[in-house]
């Protein structure tokens, strides 16, 4: 087993900007592309990366999140002694504590980094679309001899100061932070992800719990402490495909992506695959009278209607005389005889009555995304 | 059912038709449906009533036997409490004679139905497709005090059943008598799903021992004056997979919806090993009409009533009807293919046409390319 | 899968009274009869009583408890879908709670017992050291058509003011509760093993959560509002072997049992076994010069020493020229070179210096138990 | 060794004196050292060396293969990601020579081959007890560019080889011989672990196809000039366990604390299936020496140099010495053991003495009662 470096991944969030999708469970374990759900994806780039440990810290509505995660086997993750381990919070003998931010809910699990004594912790969050190795970042990070590495990505000046944003000098050593800068001095994006120096995490994480101003947050506070006390900190520079989906349009989006042929977000890559944890499902029945074009769809669906550039998730049934376009359906919903949908995200198990009409107006540039619930 | 254990047995060769299938496999691990192996339909049934420890017999060809089961997680067997048990089955066949319940198979397994703490012993072959609850049979076995209960089916044309099926002959409500089809039939057949006691299991073994004749079957036809056999009727949909022309027919039954939702959207469901593969894309300009397909296919060509397994690529042009298309293949472009069954990793390029028949489809063996 | 009866397993207690033995680690997780930890008894009760679905409700310090349930597989509790499932606390919309008694905590995760709409549910503790087949209880429970059914075992007179007393009539319906009586109308004592039937106990919880004057315990609170509302409330009789472990005193005292043969609890009984989710050791080593006595000893232990009437878990190494006499030893202690132990309770990767003398005086009649940690 | 492909082969048959622990086993799962089987040594080692992809080759008696290995969880490999595949073999061995790598046991799993994407293959036999990590040995595989790298160990008398063991011969650092012992010895015998090349393994395959040698150790002296075979050296404990006097030996050998320590309390641990007994019991009068005791034993008599498997009972005024209890025997009062090798499931009576020699211990097989 490799406990050279452990991964800590952040899933506690709730994701209130995705609305009704995060009613009843964690942003990480929002469905994504059919069959996917968020967390899929850093997972996964563990498995890809041969990072055998993972925590996964949790505390708003884990129960879908907890039971999907199950042993880590889906992942790979399940190593005698090692593999996936769930960290909610909990009580010690003086009571107990929430997670109150990033680094404070690591700080509440320093215990379980020291059981394995690794020499280095990677620190992600359940709430981005990508592929990475983190293997190349760890790399790269022992060949900087840094103490804190960060993942960077170049995103367009014009959205910069949506992000935090560093300047680094020739070397890939940061030279200064700018958190939503108005005047963004470069456009390269913290992408969130970060390896840190076991040793220096340590002290820095007791530092700041000492730190009574701090809100505990490693972009807003532990960082910036680490920065003004000269350690040594590096960007890693990224570029691929990466895609925050914390907004009902991002998340949209970013599905959408999956049916654009020109997008260099490739899921049948054998070489570095996305897993999921799945039960056996029947396999796909397309009725006699069924159009399917351009779209995505999961085991254990029953169509008999039209469906064009959308996603199914698994166990949907579309009935007669009905018709999809431009719609993500979550896992068990039905759609009845007659229903016509466009560019809408139906909720799991949710049931569409036959005389459901949302059509957009297709004068409009952007039309509304509709999320339908029961 | 804790006191009953399952059985299932190892039935290769039976027919040579099939053969270009079970080079590599048994029958029980051959694909089916878009994503099943047939064994997952008799382990599940039997999973699905209860039983929680299930003996798989496998032939010499175990590897994908083995590597399909794994310890039965997918089937919620325990390895803990060793709810499966993959058996070495014998490999002594009588050439020229098909032997359906071989008992040397379970002569080699005593210990198997010694550890057992079960009463009864649930006995099916692999290649049924069917959802069946065995417990009202059970309940049946339990009610008579049989030693054997055959479970049996209404006899129709659409059965295709072969000479050497067994029907059943009833007497006050006792089976009667065994038949092979060619030597006389009766309305009902006999499914190939059995309950016997341990017991009077163990009692036919030490008598084939002695007398060198091994076919669990011929023991009961011998004896069925003394033993108590009864039926227990099964009337939902049952196929047996025996030769290529009942697979072909078995799998475009799942077509119909009917039949479909029978097997698969029921209470219990078919559980099988499980695959991770991103879901299916239809990229234009692909038209799929009753069809059934698995996940992570990327289709751009048409299909009209087939089965395609998962992880098959198919380009632009291409036209598949009345087929069966294993997982992994490769189909190129403006390939047309109808009644044509093809095994996993078999790769087509373009411009090929392949035509069969609907009572003699075209096989490619795995791994062909053509 | 049988989710008639889904069964809550109460683990979130801290075991306070366990002193050490608690420090790092919640109760249910304690070590037991060497190898075992307490939860073991639930969880293969459950395993031996066909219930498939256990809910584990957990908060304090749960992670060596929560690594050590894992899948479930070790209790062949993995069913697809089913098995265990951990429910610490969490945060919903509105913030989150910390379980705040036995009652809460299961109003907490009526979502979770709702998933599985079961008829009945049953409700246990993980500090309890016994053997019982759940199912016959819930044969009883239907039989009786009881609302709820509470598991009872006589206790000796003079100790039936410790526990929550209950008086019968003669087709065991409970007439009257007593809790911590003075004067005990009967010997007839609550073993904390509930099955409710679910539409009874959904809406007793509900009642009692809008109760703002409840402490939300089923034992002080809820149980007695149904009494009184008159439902029908049985009592189940419980005969054999069955010790709360709550003290040191009794958690030394059940331990010792074991090396009792006359003591009718019997772990090598194959019809009902008890197990445990253990990682691949090498057999025990025994050297030339050791000696061995009326012990219990795991998988691991590597012993040159003299070991008497004492129970030694995994992993632990006794060194020559030493003494154990009526000892526990705990995974992975370290017994170094010429130390006498008798009457201890030695912790988890304790090690005990040469030098240790911990000699009881033998005119005492109970002698001290000593808890040694590191 | 994410470059490297494990490939553990199937070796019975080699010696007859083993041949009453082999009729429902083979010798991969051998019982070994109180709770192992002899492929758990291998297995381990490949898997602490850091090898994710393993086919284990099993013989006609698979069962108890399949149900000790299940899916590889206990040695963290995973069913996702299918890191453990238990291949068939070949029945085609030919009578009276010993083929130590028989190729066609590879023919038949050419598919586990072509489905790896690793470089090398790291073969090795079941039977061989020694925790080694591989990776020193792989990277001067890939220093010299090696097409084979031969893991060779220093001789000494205490090893017992046989004539059909091999030894290396050096020339200029390269292997430029390979001999049986009955032929030449030289100061290095070979351990049966070897790294190849993928593609020259694929090679010889399809040499060994076309000229019907199938003995990959014969191939490769044939071409021992135009292959560069280099050699690494093993500096540990190393045992083959071939025969039943090798198989006494090994096991009294871990009596000793040195040779326990080594492999067993070392950084890598020998992974097995688990067993889930309760704590073995010492119950009065018992006296228990210099021994190596599994878990579920419950013990009233006194043992002295001798290796007890799991779930055994013995009872008062009985003496072992000398001797190898497998699991789940029943030893009743009074009862006089010395060199003696109980298989499992076997039942002494009271007042029974059995004694055999150290070179040649009273084997008594599965399930005897005396």
């Amino acid at each position: 087993m490799n406990t050279e470096c452990v991964a800590m991944l952040l899933a506690g969030g709730q994701g209130s900007r995705l609305g009704s999708l995060t009613f009843n469970n964690a942003k990480p374990a929002v469905l994504f592309g059919g069959k996917y759900r968020i967390i899929d994806f850093p997972l996964s780039n563990c498995m890809n990366s041969d990072i055998d440990v993972v925590g996964v810290l949790t505390q708003y509505r884990p129960y879908i999140l907890n039971n999907y995660i199950g042993d880590g086997s889906a992942w790979a993750l399940d190593q005698v002694q090692g593999g996936v381990h769930i960290l909610p919070p909990y009580m010690g003998q003086k009571g107990g504590r929430w997670y109150s931010g990033t680094a404070d809910a690591i700080y509440q699990n320093l215990d379980f980094i020291h059981r394995f004594d690794p020499e280095y912790v990677l620190i992600l969050s359940g709430d981005h679309i990508y592929k990475m190795d983190y293997s190349k970042m760890l790399a790269f990070h022992k060949q900087k001899e840094a103490d804190l590495t960060i993942a960077v990505m170049d995103v367009p000046w014009e959205d910069a100061h949506r992000f935090g944003i560093v300047n680094t000098d020739e070397d890939h050593c940061i030279k200064e932070f700018q958190e939503k800068p108005e005047r963004p001095k470069s456009n390269k994006a913290s992408m969130g992800i970060y390896i840190f120096t076991w040793k220096e995490l340590k002290k820095a994480l007791l530092d700041d719990a000492g730190n009574r101003e701090s809100e505990h947050d490693f972009g807003h506070n532990v960082i910036p402490m680490l920065h003004e006390s000269g350690k040594r900190i590096f960007a890693y520079p990224y570029s691929g495909y990466w895609r925050d989906v914390g907004t009902v349009q991002s998340y949209y989006d970013a599905n959408m992506d999956l049916l654009d042929c020109d997008c260099d977000f490739d899921l049948s890559d054998r070489n570095f695959r996305i897993f999921s944890n799945n039960t056996s499902r029947h396999p796909q029945f397309i009725g006699p009278q069924a159009k399917i074009s351009n779209s995505l769809i999961c085991d254990g669906c029953i169509i008999f209607g039209k469906v064009e550039n959308s996603i199914l998730s698994h166990d949907v049934v579309i009935h007669k005389k009905t018709s999809l376009k431009n719609v993500i359906v979550h896992t068990g919903a039905i759609i009845e005889d007659g229903a016509i949908l466009e560019n809408c995200i139906v909720g799991a198990r949710a049931r569409i009555k036959g005389d459901a009409r949302y059509i957009s107006d297709p004068t409009e540039p952007a039309p509304e995304i509709h999320v339908i619930n029961n | 059912m804790k006191n009953v254990a399952g059985l299932i047995l190892n039935v290769d060769g039976e027919d040579d038709s099939l053969k270009d299938f079970l080079s590599h496999r048994s029958l029980s691990t051959l694909p089916f449906g878009g994503r099943y192996r047939l064994i997952d339909f008799t382990l599940s049934n039997m999973v699905n009533s209860g039983l929680s420890h299930i003996g798989v017999i496998g032939s010499h060809k175990y590897s994908s036997l083995v590597d399909h089961l794994g310890t039965g997680k997918e089937w919620s067997l325990s390895r803990k409490t060793q709810d499966l048990s993959i058996l070495s089955g014998s490999n002594n066949y009588h050439i020229g004679r098909l032997i359906k319940v071989n008992l040397r198979n379970l002569q080699n397994n005593r210990g198997f139905l010694d550890a057992t703490g079960a009463k009864h012993v649930l006995i099916a072959t692999p290649n049924l497709v069917t959802t069946f609850d065995f417990r009202n049979a059970y309940d049946i076995h339990l009610k008579n005090d049989s030693d054997i209960t055959l479970i049996f089916k209404k006899d129709d044309p659409l059965y295709h059943l072969k000479d050497n099926d067994l029907y059943l002959e009833f007497a006050k409500n006792r089976v009667s008598g065994l038949h092979f089809k060619r030597e006389h039939t009766t309305g009902h057949f006999f499914t190939e799903m059995f309950f016997i006691k341990k017991s009077i299991l163990m009692e036919l073994l030490d008598l084939s021992e002695r007398t060198g004749d091994w076919d669990l079957l011929d023991m009961i036809k011998y004896n069925i004056d003394t033993l108590r056999v009864f039926g227990a009727q099964h009337t939902g949909y049952i196929k047996r997979v025996n030769c290529l022309e009942n697979y072909m027919k078995t799998s475009m039954d799942l077509l119909e919806y009917e039949i479909m939702q029978e097997l698969f959207l029921g209470k219990n469901s078919i559980h099988t090993k499980i695959k991770d593969n991103h879901p299916t894309l239809y990229e234009d300009p692909a038209q799929v009409s009753n069809s059934i397909v698995g996940s992570g296919c990327i289709i751009e060509g048409n299909i009209t009533h087939s089965i395609i397994f998962r992880d098959t690529k198919m380009n632009v042009g291409s036209h598949i009807q009345n087929s069966i298309i294993m997982q992994r293949c490769d189909i190129g472009r403006n390939v047309n293919l109808n009644y044509v069954v093809m095994d996993k990793d078999t790769k087509i390029s373009d411009h090929t046409t392949l035509v069969g028949k609907p009572h003699a489809p075209i096989v490619l063996k795995k791994g062909t390319v053509i």
